[in-house]
């Protein structure tokens, strides 16, 4: 007798097959008809670096409430072709259900092989072409999601490909669909998802990590982006190029990094906001330019989407080891700000905050991701997405300005070149007050001063980290940062010990002065994306707090939900 | 000189800054034909922004009163270009020295001509790197000892005619600091000239370049002649290879190429002004939602 | 092409190894000429050492039995440098495509014509980024609208050949994927070359370059007649500016320019081998005392 | 009544004047006299980013032992120009006797002012240029210093002149030395100098920081370097190129940073023992090139000259706020070495040991040295510079030959191209054994894993602190780092404080496991020249050490032992 096989709120889909064969259109697709059908879904995505050929997935969940992580297990795998057993086969479990043609697969050494022939549904329809459809569909009817939001999203995307495109698509998505519903009751698959009715639902933005950084980017009003392509920071380039005729940006494609962050901040000595978005190995370049920005004051956003490394390392996967790098970035002392978002809202608002800081204390802010980050797809509510007003902190000068004008707080007025009477010099050596360069002793002390002042106000203002989870009392802290608050979260949600709390920072530099009382005295466990503990580290550096547990990963992976609650039994 | 008078004097002066360059560098001469330039054209000061690199051309800045971008080492070109990405109204120059324009940013240089930006580049061509006491540069002329060559230059020297020919610039001269009023006159093309103007500038090093001297660059150069055609790159070309004698003069000049700034569509609104879209952004929200 | 017999294979063939091209790709060609080349030529593997950037064309030494340093995007030409200053014996090929050594590594492409090394550079010129997924690179032709350049490219692409003369470098070849026959041999005539060999191969990427495909080509190219003269620098500059159609074969070739290790001194034993001169040592700090 | 002013054992002359009018000549003149004469001599000097003009200073002290520090206070100053009295005024005391020509230097606020008409001296001699034969013979005149050293050494230097010119030099040295010695007996000066009688004296060097480091690559058969002028960092470069031909070096000016340390890798790849210098600026443009020998596990050198930043800062004076720049540089994860000379002894060995380390463990080892330290002048016994035998760690390959094999220790064996039947693969991908690019995650963990692992066998070498003052007993440590051991050494001294002990630190990272004890239960000061006290977080980072007093200083200038006494005095 067979099993009933019961999947209740929480269901991993998994994509898996060659670079060019769709994997990334059919999970798209499914999550957008998901989403608007009232599901919580989350995707993430891993691949290779090439572009034709090997073997990636992507992994689409459906879940009772939001969440935003990885999980190893798969329940239902659409494997596109052979390879993409071999290559997932750590993550085949006995209760896996792999969808494949069987003439390209012909067997799976665990799991249960369903044979679904997706092409011919598609050269059914009349076109090999519309497989990606039939595939969403063999998964929506799998789920018992109503057909209807597949074949709506289906006549948007291809309205512009004319109505036999439209038509013969939805009957490709009839003939999958169909066999997806036929399969589950065969097998006995029980589907429960929990839908938000419609008139309940707020109102929900279905986006990835790059579109949550790009966002953010133009609702602070950012005006210049000058960047080299590198991967996975080249999306908020490609973002706001797309977006750049609606917003008024200018895009310049710099010949380097090193290019690209001195063209930046000629744009933002002239007044623009600019960012720059890159990885650790071209933002190494860039660092005689962050130290060149902490001498002349001149305000700058850096976006660094982390991959491993060192050197060209993995450059589609994913890892949390350049914070070290960002953190002492450049040479000689000046002031930073880190932010790691952990939610695509708070990228959306912390890329603002990374520019209103940037111009506020005339510095570099940076926003640091990772690929997985970057590269996962989520909703979010509506109403999250702020727009702080766009404080600028540029004043027209009078003949007398001085751009390094001695102040009590050391922030000097900001002055630009073309607005105002005066002139602006801004100075790449040390300089006296008026940006003219001085190898006075005295000045030196006091400019190095002004420069390094502005942390306390910085700090003051710093964000809090976040409970993620469990209480404040909870002896047991387990500290997390940047991408990974969703597992955290999720981990500490599936163990359920009043003894454990989570802590999210997604402000790494500086700390909040009142961060210190939050940690005192709790055994604290630090989990990241490294193999050496910077954060860990970092805590112990500036508040002496000492880590008990470091939970790492170095694979190239995102951490999976299993994995820490595995790490976190252990505490 | 055309030169300013007590009644109006020269409002790019800096009288009380002292100097860092050497007695008797080349450098004097070019910052005055400069000045000179920028007076006689009626530029604005403070719609003018000068950015440099690092070395002895570069420090040039420091001596003009006008907006300074006194940036890295090499990097002085991509700081010219967000700046005038950033506000078109500005008249940008960028100034630096050989090493600091053909060495270190040697990268910018190829790519600056390329985005021919409407700007004008001064290189302080001293044949040497100055500020770092005498190593070669990439004008260095084979066989010159320096206590880092000590067998002599080995390096086929960079031409920067040659190369900015290559790249299709638009407005290529050089000039020789020793004759003020002369690089005045080019320098005034240069700025006037709408798209990227390469000045390349003979400039004697009397510390470091006891090659290069004031009497060798006057024996080893010569004017193009006045009916000399800039127009022709082939003929360009072959001026921008000659050994024997260095012409000076404007050496290449196209007018037809458009600036980056008019094929990007940049408007006169300084980017600084620019207004927040509030609909485009809720548009942008809705496609998301 | 005299392919390598069962009986004498191409020992450059690393048969188990996963290519990570696209089916299509020129980069197949190419490294099939590359390896075709270096048989017929009969080049001990152990003494070939290929370096690379990071890209597509960068991928090249993965797949070839030899010697390999795939160093950063950009940078595969100060690695070859280094390499070839302390083992002289070695043969030294650079291989990367467009973006890496004109973009990233462009600063670095002009220094290494001025040392003229005896060395090989091969550039895979796709005329787009194809590792980073199509956006424009310095060769992509204006007008190609990518993900990044939305109102198509804008830049006057990056001329190699016009530059490489313009720095007198003294062999400047173009040659085209499609063919690897014609190539091969322009692959062997740069290897044997003695001193700094620029090959600039078209090399169409089939998913990113939609534009500059095989035909595309077949069509924009043709080959210099056989009375074509390498040795002409006004003809070989007007060569390389053609754009009506594109030259392809040996643009230039002057066979008298000395080579950087000859001037340098550099003898056959590499500096690995070389002992401690300790009589040296004993007179330098007798110097101090 | 005039009092009589007695000078014992420490002297400090400083010659003060504008950039191209000698002062560096004359102090290296007067310096090496007094050398052969037996004395412990030591010079510093400070000078303008400039190449003629301004006011620069060179400080020559002459001590009844070794030091290696400066002094804020003046006994005798040499002022060639007006400026210099500006420029110098804070440290021109009462005591201070200021030599120079009454037309130019007219008064003196402070001191007594002596006409000393040097310039006709030397024209009495025939000619203005022998100026700086003069001043030195004034001062040894004034110092009592036997005129016969100052005679020797101007017939070695202007042997090649010709007689005429070597006999005139010697006339202006006897109307200077005349001039000199009536001056102390007019002005009741009394020297007493600690000379070493010349048969107990042991061999010396003479020689600065630069030359030390320069001796330490040759003397380690470093046979290449690749480099960009940049000041401080420059002097070594010079230094390598000058010996080039005695012992074959291959020395290539490089067209920028970045080509330099990738030049420099690959010839180290290709079997050189390479080195790269430069200064912080330079070295953040490295940085990705740090990060690809970590990656591919190719040695390399690094020598970094310090000097203020940020951004171009001030290229002539000196810092240490380069050391969290080199703990972090390039991004990813990946081993590394810092070593800090504090004497000239130190540089010579630990400038060989920084090759031995990079060639052992496969890794970037740094020299961190400061424009103080490298134009810092001094004597150093010659029996202390030993040559270590050069250990290369290369083998020939076979034909199974693998360059990222496993092995227990992390360590592969290293072949290069050429040697031997194998083939070595180098790359900057994550790579398998082979040396070929993956995306296996596995071997991603191991190689990762393989590349840290080395930091236990580097840590248990790693050098000991050396307690430079008082003993292991005493309740309060002072720590400094690199060029600050010479002004700790003479501070406690100077101070005689049973309760106080000085340990210098010329190993930066990784520490030795043993280091903790030694400051355990301490109370620690740190000394350092920068503004947020780097050394000081690394100690705690590292040994959880937390540090009670911080001395900083970051105006560009060295610290003088007269501060730091007085800022002991406060502990
Ligand atoms: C990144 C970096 N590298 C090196 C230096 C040191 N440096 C300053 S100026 C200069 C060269 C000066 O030569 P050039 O540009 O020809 O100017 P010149 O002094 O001759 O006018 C160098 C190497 C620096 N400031 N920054
Ligand atoms: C410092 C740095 N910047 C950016 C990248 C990302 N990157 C890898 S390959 C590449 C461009 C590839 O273009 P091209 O050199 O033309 O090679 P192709 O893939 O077209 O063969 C870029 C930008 C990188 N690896 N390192
Ligand atoms: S060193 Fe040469 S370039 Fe510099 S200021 Fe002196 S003379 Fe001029
Ligand atoms: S993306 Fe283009 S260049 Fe890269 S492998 Fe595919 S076809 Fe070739
Ligand atoms: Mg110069
Ligand atoms: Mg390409």
């Amino acid at each position: 007798m067979k099993n009933m096989r019961r999947y209740s709120n929480d269901i991993s889909i998994v994509f898996g097959g060659a670079a060019g064969q769709g994997i990334q259109t059919i999970a798209s697709a499914l999550v957008s008809v998901l989403k608007r059908t009232g599901c919580h879904v989350f995707a993430c995505t891993e691949f290779m670096s090439r572009v034709r050929g090997g073997s990636n997935s992507t992994q689409v969940r459906i879940t009772g409430r939001k969440r935003h992580a990885y999980v190893h297990r798969i329940d239902f795998l659409f494997a596109l072709n052979a390879d993409a057993l071999e290559h997932l086969k750590t993550r085949i479990a006995p209760t896996t259900i792999v969808f494949a043609d069987k003439s390209q697969v012909p067997s799976t050494d665990e799991g249960l092989l369903v044979d679904a022939p997706i092409t011919s549904f598609a050269r059914q329809a009349g076109n090999p072409i519309y497989s990606n459809t039939a595939a969403v569909a063999v998964a929506l009817g799998l789920l018992g999601i109503p057909q209807e939001g597949l074949d709506n999203y289906l006549r948007e995307i291809f309205a512009g490909k004319g109505d036999a495109v439209v038509a013969d698509n939805i009957e490709a998505a009839r003939l999958g669909y169909a066999f997806g519903r036929q399969t589950a009751l065969r097998e006995e698959i029980e589907v429960e998802i929990a839908v938000e009715p419609e008139k309940n639902r707020p109102k929900e933005l279905l986006l990835d990590g790059t579109a949550a950084v790009g966002i953010g980017a133009v609702a602070a009003g950012c005006t210049f982006i000058s960047s080299y392509p590198m991967s996975p920071g080249t999306g908020v380039l490609t973002f706001l190029a797309q977006r750049s005729h609606e917003f008024n940006i200018v895009v310049d494609q710099a010949e380097d990094e090193i290019s690209a962050v001195n063209t930046a901040l000629g744009a933002s000595y002239a007044g623009a906001r600019a960012i720059v978005t890159t990885s650790g190995g071209g933002f190494a370049l860039m660092e005689e330019g962050i130290s060149l920005a902490g001498m002349t004051e001149v305000p700058l956003v850096v976006h660094l989407g982390q991959r491993p490394g060192p050197a060209t390392g993995m450059p589609t996967r994913t890892e949390q080891a350049d914070l070290n790098l960002v953190l002492h970035a450049g040479h000689g002392e000046f002031p930073r700000v880190i932010l790691a978002p952990g939610t695509f809202a708070e990228a959306i608002l912390l890329t603002q905050r990374a520019f209103q800081l940037a111009d506020r204390y005339q510095l570099t802010a940076f926003v640091l991701t990772d690929q997985f980050f970057l590269d996962s797809t989520g909703s979010m509510a509506a109403a999250v997405v702020k727009r702080e007003p766009i404080e600028r902190h540029i004043v027209e000068t009078d003949e007398e300005y001085m751009r390094y004008r001695f102040t009590p707080d050391g922030l000097s007025p900001r002055g630009v070149p073309g607005y105002g009477k005066g002139i602006v010099k801004c100075d790449s050596h040390e300089h006296d007050e008026t940006g003219h360069l001085t190898e006075n002793f005295e000045t030196r002390r006091r400019m190095v001063e002004k420069r390094l002042r502005r942390i306390k106000a910085l700090a003051a203002e710093s964000l809090m980290p976040e409970l993620v989870g469990g209480s404040a009392d909870a002896p047991n802290i387990v500290v997390a940062w940047g991408s990974n608050r969703g597992v955290l979260e999720e981990s500490l949600d599936t163990l359920q010990r009043a003894d454990l709390a989570g802590l999210h920072f997604s402000q790494l530099y500086p700390f909040n002065p009142s961060v210190a009382t939050l940690l005192k005295g709790k055994i604290v466990t630090v989990l990241e994306n490294n193999a050496s503990g910077q954060f860990a580290d970092l805590l112990h550096r500036e508040l002496a707090v000492s880590t008990a547990n470091r939970i790492l990963k170095w694979t190239g992976e995102p951490f999976s939900v299993e994995e820490v609650v595995e790490a976190l039994r252990e505490i | 000189m055309k030169t300013p008078s007590p009644e109006k004097p020269n409002p790019f002066d800096m009288p009380h800054k002292e100097m860092g360059w050497c007695p008797g560098c080349g450098n004097y001469k070019l910052l005055d034909s400069l000045k000179g330039a920028l007076f006689e054209l009626g530029i604005d000061r403070r719609n003018l922004v000068v950015v440099s690199g690092i070395g002895q051309g570069a420090k040039t800045p420091q001596y003009l009163n006008a907006n300074m971008f006194n940036g890295l080492h090499g990097r002085s070109l991509p700081a010219a270009l967000g700046i005038k990405l950033s506000n078109r109204n500005l008249t940008v120059i960028a100034e630096s020295g050989d090493g600091c324009m053909y060495g270190e940013g040697g990268n910018h240089f190829l790519h600056a001509i390329r985005r021919n930006c409407d700007m004008t580049l001064i290189v302080h061509d001293n044949m040497v790197y100055g500020l770092t006491k005498g190593q070669a540069s990439p004008t260095s002329l084979p066989g010159m000892k320096t206590p880092v060559q000590i067998d002599g230059v080995m390096l086929e020297p960079f031409n920067p005619l040659a190369v900015s020919l290559a790249l299709n610039a638009p407005f290529i001269a050089r000039a020789s600091a020793g004759d003020e009023e002369e690089t005045k006159e080019i320098i005034k093309q240069a700025i006037s000239f709408r798209g990227f103007a390469v000045v390349d500038v003979f400039q004697p090093c009397v510390v470091f370049n006891r090659l290069n001297t004031y009497q060798w660059f006057r024996e080893n150069t010569y004017y193009l002649p006045g009916d000399y055609d800039p127009a022709d790159r082939m003929q360009a070309f072959a001026k921008a290879v000659e050994t024997e004698k260095l012409p000076l003069g404007v050496i290449f000049r196209e007018e037809t190429r458009p600036v980056y700034e008019d094929l990007l569509g940049i408007g006169n609104t300084p980017l600084r002004s620019q207004e927040f879209r509030e609909k485009a952004f809720e548009k942008m929200i809705a496609e998301y939602c």
